[in-house]
């Protein structure tokens, strides 16, 4: 289990290959990556604060409230902070598992809950100006599809 | 004395991200002390959905504060 | 869109490096890897055979289904077939598009169809000998989740 | 001429992979002859669950062939 947060660009693809090294008996990898997205220009950079010492642990719970749920073998979390431009990504979660609907459901679960609810401040910088946001109603939506005992289908 | 952190938009909104209070003893003592010195932070950080850390883990209430102790104003998380 | 069939081992980072490449607004791209288990020796190799000709075109016209299903902006799929040792890449699937939900499904219904469907027959080497393999149940079942017009939450 | 090919388990069945028909012109044609050459894989191939393919499109029931036609024996599919 690795949870990173940093402020480096970093390739997703490497990330994947890293993950993939040491996994014992896995037959599904699924990984995650959030980019950064263009929008027409509208939004210009991102910006990503965490509270070092904080914000990690609490990815790290996350993740190991995945792994016992859904039987994961491996799991992976990176996360940028700091100003991040479009088109860079953001975010990339990668779980293993002896079968793929585990590995899917935990990479979804772990997204589902960071999006939503991870301690991270983001600052959007627009030809208008720079604004605090907050999760769209969208990932609080989301957030419903893990409550009570059964997982989405 | 305690060591104050400010995020996201309070962070922008006191001007500072980081102070040291002398001669508080608790997180009543400490809002005081806010009020007095910056007012509008001392509105900002009594919104509902701030929340705040001392020493890394979230409290509810009043709460004493050790020597050097870190406590953080948490406004509404965004997110990954 | 990139639909490869191929006997040579591949690199599931290097896979996702290059799809990475040539994304103009994805928000979230997802990647999945099937690889052969290891099942404590049982199975020794994996023997995949494929219909050159035939099977490409007919994992195109299930990518191009999920493109248009789910909305995707790229997807990619490398399948290996030949003879695949414990620990190998069997299988890896990319998605992009705008936002994760829709990513995520698109991969997760391009792989059910893929490990149930897919024209492809799969010989199992083990101590005991030589059997070639049919779909197991739970993938017949995964695939009633996408019947109908709802989309699995 | 129809080219034969043989698919999974009908290949480890028949011993060969691909194998020229002279003479034939439609499926009912092709299956008198393996019936003839090859009554075991006559018998397989008769299952439900063996596809047919022409020329790398599944076809049902009988189905005339063109000259140098690819007929391929599918057995029921693995997944990949």
């Amino acid at each position: 289990m690795s949870v990173t947060v940093q402020t480096d660009v970093f390739d997703p693809g490497a990330a994947l290959s890293a993950f993939s090294l040491d996994l014992p008996d896995a037959g599904g990898v699924v990984s995650f990556t959030g980019i950064a997205r263009k929008d027409d220009g509208r939004t210009q950079m991102l910006e990503l604060e965490a509270y070092l010492g904080f914000t990690e642990p609490w990815i790290e719970a996350l993740v190991k409230e995945a792994r016992a749920r859904f039987n994961l073998s491996g799991a992976m979390v990176i996360h940028r902070v700091g100003p991040i431009l479009p088109g860079e990504a953001i975010v990339f979660v990668a779980t293993a598992a002896a079968h793929r609907r585990q590995a899917f459901e935990g990479a979804d679960f772990v997204m589902d809950h960071l999006k939503s609810r991870a301690p991270f401040w983001k600052k959007e910088h627009g030809p208008d100006g720079a604004r605090w946001i907050e999760p769209r109603q969208a990932d609080y939506q989301d957030l419903t599809r893990w409550t009570a005992e059964q997982t989405p289908r | 004395m305690a060591r104050v952190l400010l995020f996201g938009g309070l962070r922008d909104l006191a001007g500072w991200r980081e102070q040291i209070f002398e001669g508080v003893s608790d997180l009543a003592g400490l809002r005081s002390d806010i009020t007095r010195l910056y007012p509008d932070l001392a509105e900002a950080i009594s919104c509902p959905g701030v929340q705040i850390a001392v020493d890394k883990a979230i409290v509810r209430g009043n709460s004493v504060l050790s020597a050097g102790a870190e406590v953080a104003f948490l406004p509404p998380m965004s997110g990954g």
